[in-house]
């Protein structure tokens, strides 16, 4: 085992780990929380895979921007955060039988697939992703078209979660 | 830029700023004339430049511009649209462009453009002027136009269809100038919508012209099945020509005799000749000189134009001097308008009116040249009038806004501004619109050597003469004489003598967006006859080559012949032309007031009573037949009383098929019947409807997973 | 070397964690945190495609970061209506945001 | 090579030496030997920490017009060590209801998010934890840990005060990062890179002069970052006694309290990187690595000093007031601006080098000249909204 290996074990069962957490744990702060950690740990798998821009915008989007926002609104409907009832519904066995019924069939769909054990090539020496990435989010022969159409769509949820959120009493 | 394109081009400026106008600018009236003005000096500028190039090759005739594309699919070829400019198209083209721009130019100072809102104008209305305050003394002053913006949108698409008429290659896109033409004519009388008059004038001009057009839609429809094109050079070729003047139709006539009839009919109503000439004189309810002007330069000629442009058609059948049985018509029709026209005129007191039963009398000058086939006469004559009489109805419009100014600072509106009764000695007031007026006038009399109208009428005359055709030549030395008389008549009664009242008194000069365009077009009304001094004129004969003739001539293979030089038309045109301006200064100098008018005959003062004959001729019957026979007969009884046994049958019928088959059978069995079973499946069912967003999530991940192994199992594997 | 199939396993456990968050958790903003978990297992998938097919393709980099724009905008239209909701009815139970039943 | 030349890789190499000679596995002596760096630097950085203490506190006095500690040691010096000392023997207290492992970890995290900071910062062309290509980001992604650590502080205090500081708080910096994203962007332009070594190198042309209004929006969006006066309605003592900083005593509270301090030279050794050439100072980084880090110091310090300047010059501004003017003037500005200098950037590119420079300098002061005038108008507006149209009073007649 390669100490490659051995750091991707230890970041995916953090991930898992915190995972696990957010959706079991009782206290929505700490799930959120958990959710955080969670991300940092997907943070790191991406550093791993020499995705360093993803990585850092993971951080920056995931945790500086959605995670916050999660907290906020936990805080904001702060009525249930203390609820000491039951925190899963009552079907959730049914829940959990079909999450491990759909991990159970991916895995066995992959077990199939002859492009499993592929390993990676190494990254040819010069070459910059970012600067790759960048120029592909601007060329019109690549993603400029998808690239406009989330900003867009971004501003869309800007302005529609401003309008649904807003609350016409108290003006603010 | 190639000059074909260039062509293209033409119409587009006009229309672009119509629809600028239009959607966008119309808020702003400085925007809106620099758009309009702007577009209209664009067009004019192309449009030299294709004239000065189209002078410049040599046989244009023969090699004319075009170019074409194809436009609508019509079975399995192509209907084809295009522009063309041969000799008769560039020298029209000329003198429309200009007018235009002139017009547009004019619009700005007649429309009061910097002259403050008026106190209580409304839109649809003259303007009534407006109170200034000005060094603590107030006085009235003439306000803007409150639908500025909106007059020169709608310059702006006539400009548009005078253009598609002048450069287009085949009848139907020349028919859909002539249409926008007509429209916009329509829209500029009815202006002032919010007169009763104007609102009338403008039905009446549209109801007239459209009798024409009907019947010049039925030519072109004639023509395209008979020769399967519309394109001009298509059709003027010797064989097209030989085939349709080789069948007879109709009346014993040849068929290119009777499109051509057709096609000069909408040429009537068009260029108002008699019969259909009714609509013109009222239609000077428009705008005062602007919409005249329109309706006495371009568009009127856009009939002649026409005319001209169907020569060959006219003349496919003629054999030798004799004239065809159409061009007699189109011959008698014109000489007579122009005579008639001319005796009306003489008995008009309204200045406006004058120069339109004037306009009507010259156009029919123009149309008998054409009759007896002198079409290179007719086409300078159509050029030189346009000329002097767009500075004619100009000049007149300068005088009534004159006399407003006048009205305005006495504040007694029950004056008519355009009574020439009530002007007189107006020269010494409005010099510049004096002197262009009168060389207008003389230039229309036919004031020997100097004005363009002498050459181009003299021309007519001596066509006329030199091929005998002598009943022509009498109508139209008479016609003339009249002409010259009823000029100098006006001509004295507005600017000679002493100020009949006191707004004559007070009358001003106009601004110089109006005084402009009058002094450039007197400049052609002046010049333009040198370009067509006949190579035989004694004395001035070959001092200048006579151009035109060369030039217009050989639009047609054959170039005519001109007629061996006569002294006697000579003699003839200047007698009449002298004679009458004479005998008009003499008369007119005593006269003070309009009873001691001795020419006031009623017969003439009513126009000879033609609204009247037309008004219970066509007018009351057709009121009768719609009151009496198509709402009393058979809508009230005829259709109403189909429907009244129809319904109860109809009804019965269906009370029948209710009460046997739809209620029972339809409406319990099938109706109810699934209604019940939907009801009753969506009642069992209705518990997987839960609202609850996740038990629809398991659900469809149920189905996915159930859906999904299945494929695996049984398709894949 | 890592293979490629680790990665795969884990993003899948990842999603089907996610997946029992979505499906069993009583507060809708758990549920959107579940949400998030399984966009998360989406991305390791897009990146580690990425990386072991072609690097100079750039594809799955691209598509991750359209899913972290879309992810933004899913979240904050999502917080949004649960604190609307929260607003009018006074509960962020998923379970009773049902007035939309039969 | 020698060690005045490139300290770091010599220490390296002879470090390397000394441990593969002890036995130890290559790869493990190069992982111990990259722990001793880090643990290096965060020692240097905080004793650095506590003598910005003493700065502050002697800054703050003079522009108070007092004297500042100096009763021990030499002018004081010996003062923040005994404050230290206090801090480490006070009773750690944690409030009752607390969520104990997050009001712990806070500090933490907070302490963290300013450390990871100095991992991409060059202090000298040879010196320097990783040449990040995406370090502008970098920076972004550490404030937002930031962020993090002040929401867990103001939420896991159980009180009141605590959690309205730290709302407050969390939307001035998720705010505030947006306008400072951008004015990050432009560096990023002029060198066409985000590491921070490449911004460094291509200063030939210090950036200010490029684009100084750039440089001040990224220096108001970085007090805003801080939440440091006139941003700190977070501690806002006035209302909310301490903001999310109230439950905490001891060590805990001086870790936020140092983060802080240690932050605000962070951000001012960043104005320094970003718009101020970093290290560079007319060749003098090419003669030793040492007078670069001095350099790059001194810059900070400046940077720093100007932060205090501002802090202990102006008064605290409503929140509102504030998240306005972020909304409603900074990030439209930076918007504009960027899209004014990548415009400029874009028709310039073959200029000579004078006419750039000048072309940008112009449209920077053109883009704040037009800012100034709406914003002028718009307030004018409002406030004749509310008192009437301005009177005129006529003098003299």
């Amino acid at each position: 085992m390669t100490g490659e290996q051995i750091v991707f074990l230890v970041v995916a069962l953090f991930t898992l780990g915190s995972g696990f957490m957010v959706v079991t744990t009782r206290n929505l702060v700490h799930a959120a929380l958990w959710l955080v950690s969670t991300l940092f740990g997907v943070a790191v798998t991406y550093a791993v895979l020499d995705a360093a821009f993803l990585a850092v915008v993971q951080v920056v989007v995931y945790i500086g921007a959605i995670a916050i926002l999660f907290i906020f609104a936990v805080m904001l409907t702060r009525k249930d955060v203390r609820d000491q009832g039951p925190q899963m519904n009552k079907n959730w066995w049914f829940g959990a039988l079909l999450a491990v019924m759909t991990f159970g069939g991916l895995y066995f769909l992959l077990q199939g697939w002859s492009g499993l054990s592929k390993t990676a090539a190494a990254i040819p020496a010069g070459f910059d992703a970012v600067a790759e990435l960048g120029n592909e989010l601007v060329s019109p022969a690549a993603y400029v078209l998808p690239f406009e159409v989330a900003s867009v769509l971004l501003v869309a949820a800007l302005v529609g979660a401003v309008y649904v959120a807003f609350n016409p009493r108290s003006g603010k | 830029m190639t000059t074909e394109t260039l062509i293209w081009l033409i119409p587009l400026p006009p229309v672009l700023a119509f629809f600028l106008i239009v959607l966008l600018t119309n808020k702003s009236k400085w925007l809106s004339h620099t758009v309009g003005v702007g577009a209209a000096f664009l067009s004019w500028l192309a449009s030299m430049i294709v004239f000065f190039r189209a002078v410049s090759v040599e046989h244009l005739g023969e090699h004319p511009f075009e170019s074409s594309i194809n436009w609508l699919p019509t079975g399995n070829s192509w209907f084809e649209i295009g522009v063309l400019i041969d000799p008769v198209g560039a020298a029209v083209l000329f003198f429309v462009s200009i007018t235009i721009f002139m017009i547009f130019l004019y619009s700005v100072g007649y429309h009061n453009f910097g002259q403050p809102a008026g106190d209580h104008d409304r839109a649809g209305l003259p303007p009534h002027g407006a109170t200034v305050e000005e060094h603590g003394h107030k006085h009235v002053v003439p306000s803007v136009e409150p639908m500025y913006s909106r007059f020169f949108a709608f310059l702006g698409l006539f400009a548009f269809g005078m253009y598609v008429l002048v450069v287009s290659d085949n009848l139907l896109t020349m028919f859909v100038g002539w249409e926008i033409m007509g429209l916009c004519s329509y829209l500029l009388i009815g202006f002032w919508y919010g007169k009763e008059s104007a609102r009338n004038a403008a039905i009446k001009a549209f109801m007239t012209t459209r009798v024409g057009d009907v019947f010049m839609l039925l030519g072109i429809a004639f023509l395209y099945s008979a020769t399967g094109t519309l394109t001009f050079r298509e059709i003027f070729t010797e064989e097209t020509l030989h085939m349709l003047a080789g069948h007879t139709t109709f009346f014993g006539m040849t068929v290119s005799g009777f499109i051509a009839l057709l096609l000069f009919i909408g040429t009537i109503g068009k260029s108002a000749q008699w019969p259909l000439h009714v609509w013109l004189p009222d239609a000077m309810e428009g705008p005062t000189p602007v919409s005249a002007m329109i309706h006495a330069a371009t568009m009127v000629s856009a009939g002649v134009y026409a005319v001209i442009r169907m020569f060959p058609l006219l003349t496919a059948d003629m054999h030798g001097h004799g004239l065809t049985v159409t061009m007699s018509i189109v011959a008698f029709i014109g000489a007579f308008t122009a005579l008639f026209a001319a005796t009306i005129a003489v008995a008009q007191n309204d200045i406006k009116r004058v120069l339109a039963y004037s306009t009507i009398s010259q156009l029919g000058y123009m149309i008998a040249a054409i009759g007896i086939g002198a079409y290179v006469a007719a086409a300078f004559h159509l050029i030189t009038h346009a000329f002097f009489k767009a500075l004619l109805f100009l000049g007149s419009g300068s005088v009534i806004h004159g006399m407003e100014h006048g009205v305005l600072h006495t504040g007694n509106h029950k004056v008519d501004p355009q009574d020439m009764y009530n002007m007189g000695g107006l020269r010494k007031k409005m010099p510049i619109t004096f002197w262009t007026f009168l060389i207008g006038g003389f230039a229309l009399s036919g004031f020997p050597l100097v004005t363009a109208g002498f050459w181009s009428k003299d021309e007519i005359l001596a066509d006329a003469f030199g091929h005998g055709h002598w009943a022509v030549f009498i109508t139209l030395a008479v016609a003339a004489f009249l002409t010259a008389f009823y000029t100098m008549r006006q001509i004295t009664l507005t600017f000679l003598g002493e100020p009949r009242t006191e707004e004559a008194k007070h009358a001003q000069e106009t601004p110089w967006t109006m005084t402009t365009p009058l002094v450039v077009l007197s400049f052609f009304a002046v010049t333009y006859g040198w370009v067509g001094i006949p190579e035989h004129f004694p004395l001035l004969g070959g001092l200048v080559p006579n151009w035109f003739h060369d030039f217009v001539g050989h639009t047609l293979a054959e170039v005519p012949e001109t007629p061996e030089f006569s002294w006697i038309p000579l003699l003839t045109s200047l007698v009449v032309a002298l004679g009458g301006l004479t005998l008009g200064w003499l008369y007119y100098r005593n006269v003070k007031s309009v009873s001691e008018d001795k020419l006031q005959i009623p017969l003439l003062k009513n126009k000879y009573y033609f609204d009247e004959a037309y008004d219970f001729l066509f007018v009351k019957p057709a009121y009768w037949f719609a009151e009496n026979v198509v709402y009393k007969l058979l809508d009230q009884r005829l259709i109403d009383g189909i429907l009244h046994i129809s319904g109860p049958t109809t009804g019965g019928i269906g009370k029948f098929v209710r009460e046997k088959f739809d209620l029972p059978f339809i409406n319990e069995l099938v109706g109810d019947g699934s209604a019940n079973v939907t009801y009753w499946f969506g009642g069992k069912l209705r518990a997987v409807q839960t609202g609850r967003v996740q038990q629809y999530l398991m659900l469809a991940l149920v189905t996915f997973i159930v859906i999904g192994v299945a494929l695996y199992f049984f398709v894949l594997s | 070397m890592v293979p490629l199939s680790w990665y795969l396993i884990f993003a899948a456990a990842l999603f089907s964690l996610g997946l029992f968050g979505v499906l069993s958790r009583r507060n809708a903003v758990a549920i959107l945190l579940g949400i998030e978990l399984m966009l998360n297992a989406v991305n390791i998938n897009l990146a580690a495609f990425w990386r072991y097919g072609n690097v100079m393709d750039m594809a799955g980099q691209v598509f991750a970061i359209i899913v972290f724009a879309v992810a933004a905008a899913e979240v904050s239209v999502g917080l949004a209506l649960v604190i609307s909701v929260y607003r009018r009815r006074n509960t962020v139970v998923a379970d009773e945001i049902d007035m939309m039943k039969w | 090579m020698s060690f005045w030349n490139d300290p770091l890789k010599v220490a390296a190499d002879w470090l390397l030496g000394v441990f593969t000679g002890w036995g130890m596995p290559e790869m493990a002596a190069n992982i111990l030997i990259g722990f001793l760096g880090v643990l290096l630097l965060i020692t240097v950085l905080m004793v650095l920490d506590i003598f910005l203490v003493w700065i502050e506190r002697k800054v703050v006095a003079r522009f108070q017009d007092r004297l500042g500690p100096n009763r021990v040691g030499p002018f004081g010096l010996i003062q923040p060590f005994a404050d230290i000392i206090k801090l480490i023997i006070k009773e750690d207290t944690t409030p009752g209801g607390a969520d104990k492992v997050v009001y712990n970890i806070a500090p933490m995290l907070s302490m963290m998010s300013v450390l990871i900071l100095w991992a991409i910062v060059p202090l000298a062309p040879t010196i320097l934890g990783v040449d990040l290509n995406i370090g502008a980001l970098y920076l972004i992604a550490a404030g937002a840990i930031g962020t993090l650590s002040i929401i867990m502080a103001g939420w896991s205090s159980n009180n009141k005060f605590a959690l309205i500081g730290a709302f407050r708080q969390v939307a001035v910096m998720v705010s505030f990062e947006v306008p400072m994203l951008t004015m990050l962007l432009i560096p990023t332009i002029f060198a066409g890179s985000m590491g921070m070594s490449t911004i460094i190198e291509k200063q030939d042309v210090w950036y200010v002069f490029l684009a100084p209004l750039a440089a001040v929006i990224f220096l108001i969006a970085a007090i805003a970052e801080l939440g440091r006066a006139p941003f700190d309605m977070a501690e806002g003592e006035s209302e909310l006694v301490s903001g999310f900083n109230i439950e905490y005593s001891g060590m805990k509270f001086g870790m936020f309290y140092a983060g802080e301090l240690l932050h605000a030279f962070t951000f001012g050794g960043f104005l320094a990187i970003l718009f101020f050439g970093g290290y560079r100072f007319f060749g003098l980084e090419q003669v030793s690595p040492f007078l670069a880090i001095a350099v790059i110091v001194f810059k900070a310090f400046i940077g720093y000093w100007i932060i205090m300047w501002v802090k202990y010059t102006l008064l605290r501004i409503r929140i509102d007031h504030m998240l306005a003017f972020n909304w409603k003037f900074l990030t439209p500005l930076a918007f504009s601006l960027l899209m004014v200098v990548a415009l400029m950037n874009a028709l310039l590119a073959n200029a000579p080098i004078w006419l750039y420079i000048s072309g940008m300098f112009l449209s920077n002061v053109a883009v704040a000249w037009a800012a100034l005038e709406i914003a002028r108008s718009v307030s004018r507006r409002e406030r004749e909204k509310v008192e009437g149209p301005k009177q005129v009073v006529e003098v003299g007649h």
